[in-house]
């Protein structure tokens, strides 16, 4: 299987749906995570973010109607980092994780976004995809700026954010 | 109030503190002159499960979990629902928390008084909900705030003065909060000096205080914190703990160091255990002595790690392969683990032979405020050759069994120890005298031993008997107590050693007895057979054996001895 | 797909990655490494397109051994250390399965290390992979054998285990393992093709991949800014391989071992015979 | 003669080619339409160390050495005192060799023939002393000389007609040196299919007949023989054997091998049962069918591994960690190593769990010209799930607890096994409901199911009753039948069933007895302390317990027996 | 002479190698390379001038694991596989012993080869001697780990085990092992050098003894044509060990690398407290 060339029409459509898409598990992931780690709040906001990318992703697929487009699983596209970029580190949750820490992470991911797509409006060769791409970096510009302001609705951590007076738990 | 004791649960979801706030309230009981227990439950996640501590503090030493709790106390209610079989609540009972109680808990009837401690401890910074909750419930029982002030300081003092006069200040607005909560008063009794320990480190204690110098072992819960116990502790007297690759490594490990001279000591569980036999059976045959020493939790296989059962009974007693007495010896209490990790080391250093350790989850994770066990001491030793002898024989059949062992460095008592049936010399024989002579010695030597009254805690008198052991026995003399006033008296026997059986002393123990009802924490009856294999007891037998993870209650005894003598 | 073939799994499927996840919510801790580690298993598989039901994944007991359940595979959750040949025994008996055995540096190399001796030699077509994160995570934090002699964060080895680490890599290879790589679960779509790589290679294949516990190890957060591509292609000779990883840092990632021995085939007669034939010998 | 069967000890030092002798002299005897039995007894070096050869040839099946021999053939004297206790001779009894007899022998007042077998050997070249004493010895108990000639005919073949033709010689010198030798003629009474098997072997192909397909294990005496035979029988039917690193290994590649459907066993000795015990449990709790064949030798440790016992009762028992039912089988003669073997596949199978065949030392190893076993089928197989079904659970609880199990490959069945405590989907749940819930499902799928009368060999009636099992069957009954002239009439009981246990057919089968002897080979008295765990019989219960390395002998019963009703 | 302290042995003495052979007559097969191994033990405990009491030799079952009774020292005949963990007990808790572990390629490297890897990361001042002799002689000649891939002569691998055979030389090096040789029962004195210079070399020492079974293996009495020395000095540096062990063919002898490593030792305390201190923790 061939990597995917992003500065194509439909390598660039498989790309940008990846991103939503791989945002949106791994927000669901996280989510999960801090379900079952009673961090309420914060899994409260990832599963927010899934369904906001998850509407990301429903726009792309209808921009993209019938098309059919490259196929490949994740690990065949070539992201700049190895990861999608809209998808944060999967090493960069906590458990007790606030929100301003979580929509921190959300943060980085959707600049990382913005980048991305810059990038290939920079050096995209394809008028039609460098088009695109100009559209999606402005998208992802104003998902920076609406997630900067959400931020702002919570306290910085504080400085003990992640003491535990008691001890990890052991099981088997 | 009838009973002394109140009990009271803390629960939160990880982060919240929990169990910090349980052991500060133990802790603070303690200075205050009262006993006390806690035991803990989580969930299975390593970090931010949802935790409960569970506590009873009493005028008298208390052992067992209460049947239900006065006090129910959520620093939040996330997950809390899953510990409602665990928290036994009625009408008597107050809750404590945020509003959205859990319909588990609700139902009970219990008083419910609303206490945001998120929100108290939202109001100025530094101030943490479970220091707030654990003002309010120290008050509540009348604990001095003193005490509470000081067990935090302790806590904390290396996070600086400010992080001190945080947690001081929020345990006086928990205490503020205690407002229109109905409280319980519990008055000191207590003269005795008070230790704060848990099962496994008492176990820890006994073994040292038995002269084990020597420890290998592979962690596994719920036997690691004795360990961890060990490691250090064995340092500073001059010992040593090695971590091992794995249980065979472990126990052959102590054969090593114990054929050295050394005693020497493991701890694991079910699964370790299991691993281990094959070279028990070695210690068994070789005449080294060593100590094993198994928290239980549930089983079968990995079973359920973080509870308590009494269910590797059977391959205590039985799981080595071949003939291969040895002795089992199981603490009846927390505190009882320091004298029954002890026993066991000097049993198992006189008789050159292996000794298992039945601990368990709930002995071993209890931390219990007890008077400080008394100290024992046994005069006996391991027998060691001391000088040369030209025809020293390690397996000499010698009166009572017991062959001084020669240990490496003393010159002219060269031997071979070994797991091959072998001669008197050691040199290894499949003929038909060697065998019978080495099977009946390596009995015969633990037939013979007087082990004294520490063999079983006997009490009461009576036709109507009850038979358990380990940590059932706390629960049942609860429930023999309760009996008490309603004219219902009860036998209790419960055998501390379980291997060799000790048939004469039992017989004089059940003299009289009509009807006996064995209790045990097991599925199948494993402490219920295993009294009708070996004593075979001639009054009618009844058995209540409940597998866990519940621990056995007081209540569920009692209820099951009137069951039984509901006619009588 | 040929790997697919090697790998004994005879349908093809089209799934998505996700679709290789089951509905049970993993235990771990946010920011465990094994997060990743499971993405990166499902995104292997599903590039590989193998069917779900194909698959099957042995693991012991830790943390990281929790991961089958987390899987829509079939899966069994065994004991401590002995996921490498329970495995052996599937594979031997259903050779049409891909089977995958995952679990930790305790489970693996502790009191299952020599099973990993020995499956080394036997050569069985499977992949494991180790999330290493050089602790025993599930029992508290005690050093493993891959822990460096100076960590002295478990009250067990207070200054320190003071012993040699344990190089799983190397010793893989001189007990005759036929793919050795490393990976880290820093970047999930490096391991995820590492892992495919492997689980197509026929043999035994085994992957370490750098997985930092949290918990007992924060420091290890910062693994993913050491981490590095190994500076040359994958070997097919052991000497050469035997240099390279007698001196490697830990942290180079690729394949870095390839080789071309056989997988093992059990025995099996060219006429089968019936159980009737069977008793002929006895008859006086 | 009362007794219809003659006993032969043929006895030489290592190369004399007593074993072969024996085997060919066994092999003759079934030639002849008789039945008979060979065990082997040798001294501890692997080549060149003295050996016996003990048969038993008779017009009926025998599947227990005699009180006494009538033979003694000695090839040459080297060491052959080491076998004194293990070769009872008596006056009647009839000893050939060389002059130098062991005192150990000439104290029996035993008829002595003074025949040189080497000296006879030496006469001309290829002559072997063996040979010789074969032709001797086949004689004396009347074989047809054609049915010797054929036996070496067969082994010897390939050596070349030079060496075929040289037996054929020594054998008539031999039958022509009977002069003046007693001589006892037994006669040919059967007339069905005879084999000439080991318990070892029939055990091999039980476990091929009951479906497996699957072997992993590790040498070990006196297990090796059944993997010896099962490598080449697997291979020829579509199956494999593993030999893996060790018994951890080799049971854990059992749960792979039937986690995927095919139908696994290991055989092995008591220190590789106690290796494999943690896996067994996990077997059990994963509830994955796997059958482990433990042969066992004495005990404890390495033991005596070259002799029989019946000590590893107890951990096949009572040796897995935690409330673990599985299913114990215990093969009752060399013949039933067959049906035994196939029945716990069958069973392991049907009740998807874990079943242990104690086999031991001499039923495994001991050659017996037995009638062919009759076919047994079981029409029952694994419960297998057959379709993809949205809401399979892996773990459900239905009626009679066996759950399907689905096979990887099956679409849309996929579940994890698990050994920690689960609910019905496999799910890890420490849950008190979940753990109640399986622990009953794997107790109650083996009580329920109905094992009809294979679960005991039962015979005659009256009130007093033998019980036993295993190996000491064969002993028990002959001495039974010695006594049944007197009048002295005993019912017997002999379970092959050990787990789980079946209380009301054994009540059935105890009804009317007054006082029981349990018999078995060990020291400790394992059996006896099941019978009464489990069945509490209301009769007075004695024990006789004896263990190895010399097998119970039929007097050693009647002895017991006498001794335990001498006044009734 | 330093190197008996070292082994911990304490007195010197001045013994032949006959007064190390106890009275119990070997119950090997003539011509069993065990013999040979046993005189080079005595020969060599004699040169080290070690008083027998002061040694402790370990073994499993097997054959060679019959060795213990046959000298005049302290030993332990314990059980299958696990003489090494036995023997780390024991020197860790008597540093004073001199302690030596002997018995076969099973023993060691199958049921044992857990214990043998990790034995070699920990560095105990121990030195185990293992008489190769490629089978399971024991119990009648099963294929080791050490086995060729087609010796088909064993009933339960008749077609061979068609598994790589075991290296143990290079497995000990890549575990970590300090001190690794080679000798021949071909040549008893060459062993007893390589065995002195083994319990003399501070930590774990490892010693392959090339030691035929003749009963099971008779062609292995033709090894004594094969062996030879090594061609160039032992080194001290891994990567150089592995590049040549890779490539080894078994039959070169003598020291081939030596490590450099500290043994270990337990934790211990500056100031020994007493046991009523360590109560002090509990006192609410
Ligand atoms: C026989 C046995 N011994 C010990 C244990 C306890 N135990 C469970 S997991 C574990 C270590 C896990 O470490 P690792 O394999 O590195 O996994 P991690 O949790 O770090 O992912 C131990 C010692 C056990 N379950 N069984
Ligand atoms: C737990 C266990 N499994 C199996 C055996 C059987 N057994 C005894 S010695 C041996 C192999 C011995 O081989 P090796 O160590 O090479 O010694 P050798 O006889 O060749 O000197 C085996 C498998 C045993 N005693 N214990
Ligand atoms: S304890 Fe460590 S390994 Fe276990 S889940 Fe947490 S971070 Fe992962
Ligand atoms: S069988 Fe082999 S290893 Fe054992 S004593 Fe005989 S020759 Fe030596
Ligand atoms: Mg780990
Ligand atoms: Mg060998």
């Amino acid at each position: 299987m061939n990597a995917i060339d992003v500065t194509e029409r439909p390598g660039f459509l498989a790309y940008a749906l990846a991103i939503e898409n791989e945002a949106v598990e791994r927000y669901t992931t996280f989510a999960e995570q801090m379900d079952v780690t009673n961090n309420r709040e914060a899994a409260e906001l990832f599963r927010e973010m899934a369904r906001l990318e998850t509407l990301h992703a429903k726009e792309i697929e209808a921009r993209i109607g019938g098309q059919t487009l490259p196929e490949g699983a994740s690990c065949e596209y070539a992201w700049p980092d190895g990861e999608s970029p809209e998808a944060p580190d999967f090493s960069d949750t906590h458990y007790l994780m606030t929100p301003y820490q979580a929509l921190t992470l959300v943060l980085e991911a959707e600049q990382r976004a913005v980048e991305f797509f810059e990038t290939i409006e920079r050096a995209g060769t394809d008028e039609a995809v460098r088009k695109m791409a100009a559209e999606f970096a402005k998208e992802e510009r104003e998902h920076v700026r609406r997630v900067r302001q959400w931020r702002e609705r919570y306290p910085p951590p504080e400085r003990d954010w992640d003491d535990d007076p008691d001890p990890p738990n052991q099981a088997e | 109030m009838n009973d002394p004791a109140i009990s009271i649960a803390l629960v939160g979801s990880g982060g919240s503190g929990v169990m910090t706030a349980g052991s500060l309230l133990l802790e603070a009981a303690g200075r205050a002159g009262l006993y006390g227990m806690m035991s803990r439950s989580s969930g299975p996640q390593i970090r931010g499960g949802e935790a409960a501590a569970l506590l009873r503090i009493s005028t008298r030493p208390v052992f067992c979990l209460g049947n239900r709790f006065d006090f129910l106390v959520a620093i939040d209610w996330a997950n809390a629902e899953r510990f409602a079989a665990e928290i036994p609540l009625d009408t008597e009972s107050t809750i404590v928390g945020d509003d959205d109680i859990p319909d588990e808990f609700s139902a009970s009837g219990a008083t419910f008084k609303e206490v945001s401690f998120k929100r108290l401890a939202a109001q100025s910074a530094g101030l943490r909900p479970n220091m707030i909750a654990l003002g309010l419930i120290g008050s509540a029982i009348g604990l001095p705030p003193g005490e509470l002030e000081a067990v935090a300081k302790k806590l904390l003092d290396h996070k600086g003065k400010a992080t001190v006069e945080a947690s001081v200040s929020a345990l006086s607005i928990g205490a503020a909060t205690l407002d229109g909560l109905k409280t319980i008063d519990i008055k000191t009794e207590s003269v005795a000096e008070l230790w704060n320990i848990s099962g496994n480190e008492a176990a820890g204690l006994g073994a040292v205080r038995g002269g084990v110098r020597f420890v290998a072992a592979y962690p596994i819960t719920p036997a690691t914190e004795m360990l961890e116990w060990l490691a250090p502790a064995l340092e500073k007297i001059g010992g040593t703990l090695v971590q091992a690759e794995d249980e065979l490594a472990s126990v052959n490990q102590l054969i090593g160091a114990s054929f050295g001279g050394t005693p020497s000591l493991t701890a694991t569980s079910g699964p370790g255990l299991a691993l281990m036999t094959e070279s028990i059976g070695l210690a068994v045959a070789s005449e080294t002595p060593v100590v094993v020493v198994n928290v239980m939790r549930g089983g079968p296989s990995t079973g359920i790690p973080t509870k308590s059962e009494q269910s590797d009974l059977n391959i205590a007693l039985y799981g080595l392969h071949g003939d291969a007495p040895h002795l089992v010896v199981a603490p009846l209490s927390v505190s009882d683990c320091l004298f029954s990790a002890q026993w066991a080391v000097h049993l198992a250093e006189t008789l050159q032979t292996a000794a298992i350790v039945l601990s368990d989850q709930s002995l071993a994770q209890t931390r219990a405020v007890i008077p400080r066990p008394v100290d024992v001491f046994f005069g006996a030793r391991r027998a060691v050759q001391t000088e040369a002898w030209e025809d020293y024989e390690r397996y000499a059949t010698v009166p009572g069994g017991v062959s001084p062992m020669a240990l490496p460095g003393l010159t002219g008592c060269q031997y071979t120890a070994d797991g091959l049936e072998h001669n008197t010399q050691g040199t290894p024989s499949s003929r038909v005298e060697d065998h019978a002579r080495q099977l009946d010695k390596r009995r015969d030597k633990l037939a013979l031993h007087d082990y004294g009254d520490h063999w079983a805690h006997i009490d009461g008198n009576g036709p109507m008997a009850i038979i358990t052991w380990g940590s059932s026995l706390a629960p049942v003399e609860e429930a023999v107590e309760t009996l008490a006033p309603e004219g219902i008296a009860l036998r209790v026997i419960a055998p501390r050693l379980l291997m060799p059986v000790q048939p004469e002393r039992m017989a004089a123990a059940l003299e009289g007895v009509e009807t006996a009802l064995v209790v045990e924490q097991s599925h199948g009856g494993q402490f219920f057979h295993y009294i009708r294999a070996f004593y075979a007891p001639e009054c009618e037998l009844h058995s209540m054996a409940r597998p866990g993870p519940l621990p056995i209650r007081p209540a569920d005894v009692t209820h099951a001895i009137r069951e039984q003598w509901r006619g009588s | 797909m040929e790997r697919v073939v090697t790998s004994g799994a005879a349908t093809e499927v089209t799934l998505k990655p996700k679709d290789y996840k089951s509905d049970i919510k993993p235990v771990w801790c946010p920011g465990c490494g094994d997060f990743s580690v499971l993405a990166a298993i499902t995104r292997a598989l599903a590039a590989l397109k193998v069917a779900p039901e194909n698959v099957a994944v042995i693991s012991g007991i830790g943390c990281s051994s929790r991961i089958p359940a987390y899987l829509d595979t079939y899966g069994f959750h065994g004991a401590h250390g002995r996921a490498l040949p329970l495995a052996t025994g599937l594979k031997i008996s259903r050779p049409d399965l891909c089977v995958l055995v995952a679990g930790g540096d305790g489970d693996g190399f502790s009191i299952g290390g020599n099973h990993f001796l020995q499956v080394c030699r036997r050569n069985v077509d499977i992949t494991y992979i180790v999330m290493d994160n050089q602790v025993y995570g599930m029992t508290k934090g005690q050093a493993s054998p891959t822990t460096e002699p100076d960590w002295d964060r478990s009250k067990l080895t207070p200054h320190g285990t003071r012993i040699n680490a344990f190089y799983p890599l190397v010793v893989a290879l001189a007990s005759g393992a036929n793919f050795i790589a490393r990976a880290s679960s820093s970047d999930p779509n490096g391991a995820a093709k590492v892992i495919g790589e492997a689980i197509g290679h026929p043999g035994f294949s085994f992957v370490q991949v750098l997985s930092p516990c949290v918990t007992f190890r924060p420091e290890q957060r910062d693994w993913k800014k050491i981490v590095r591509p190994a500076p040359i292609e994958a070997t097919t000779d052991p000497a050469a391989a035997a240099r390279r990883l007698m001196t490697d840092d830990n942290f180079y990632l690729g394949v870095l071992y390839k080789g071309n021995r056989a997988p093992f085939e059990p025995d099996s007669a060219g006429q089968p015979s019936t159980e009737q034939e069977l008793e002929e010998e006895f008859k006086v």
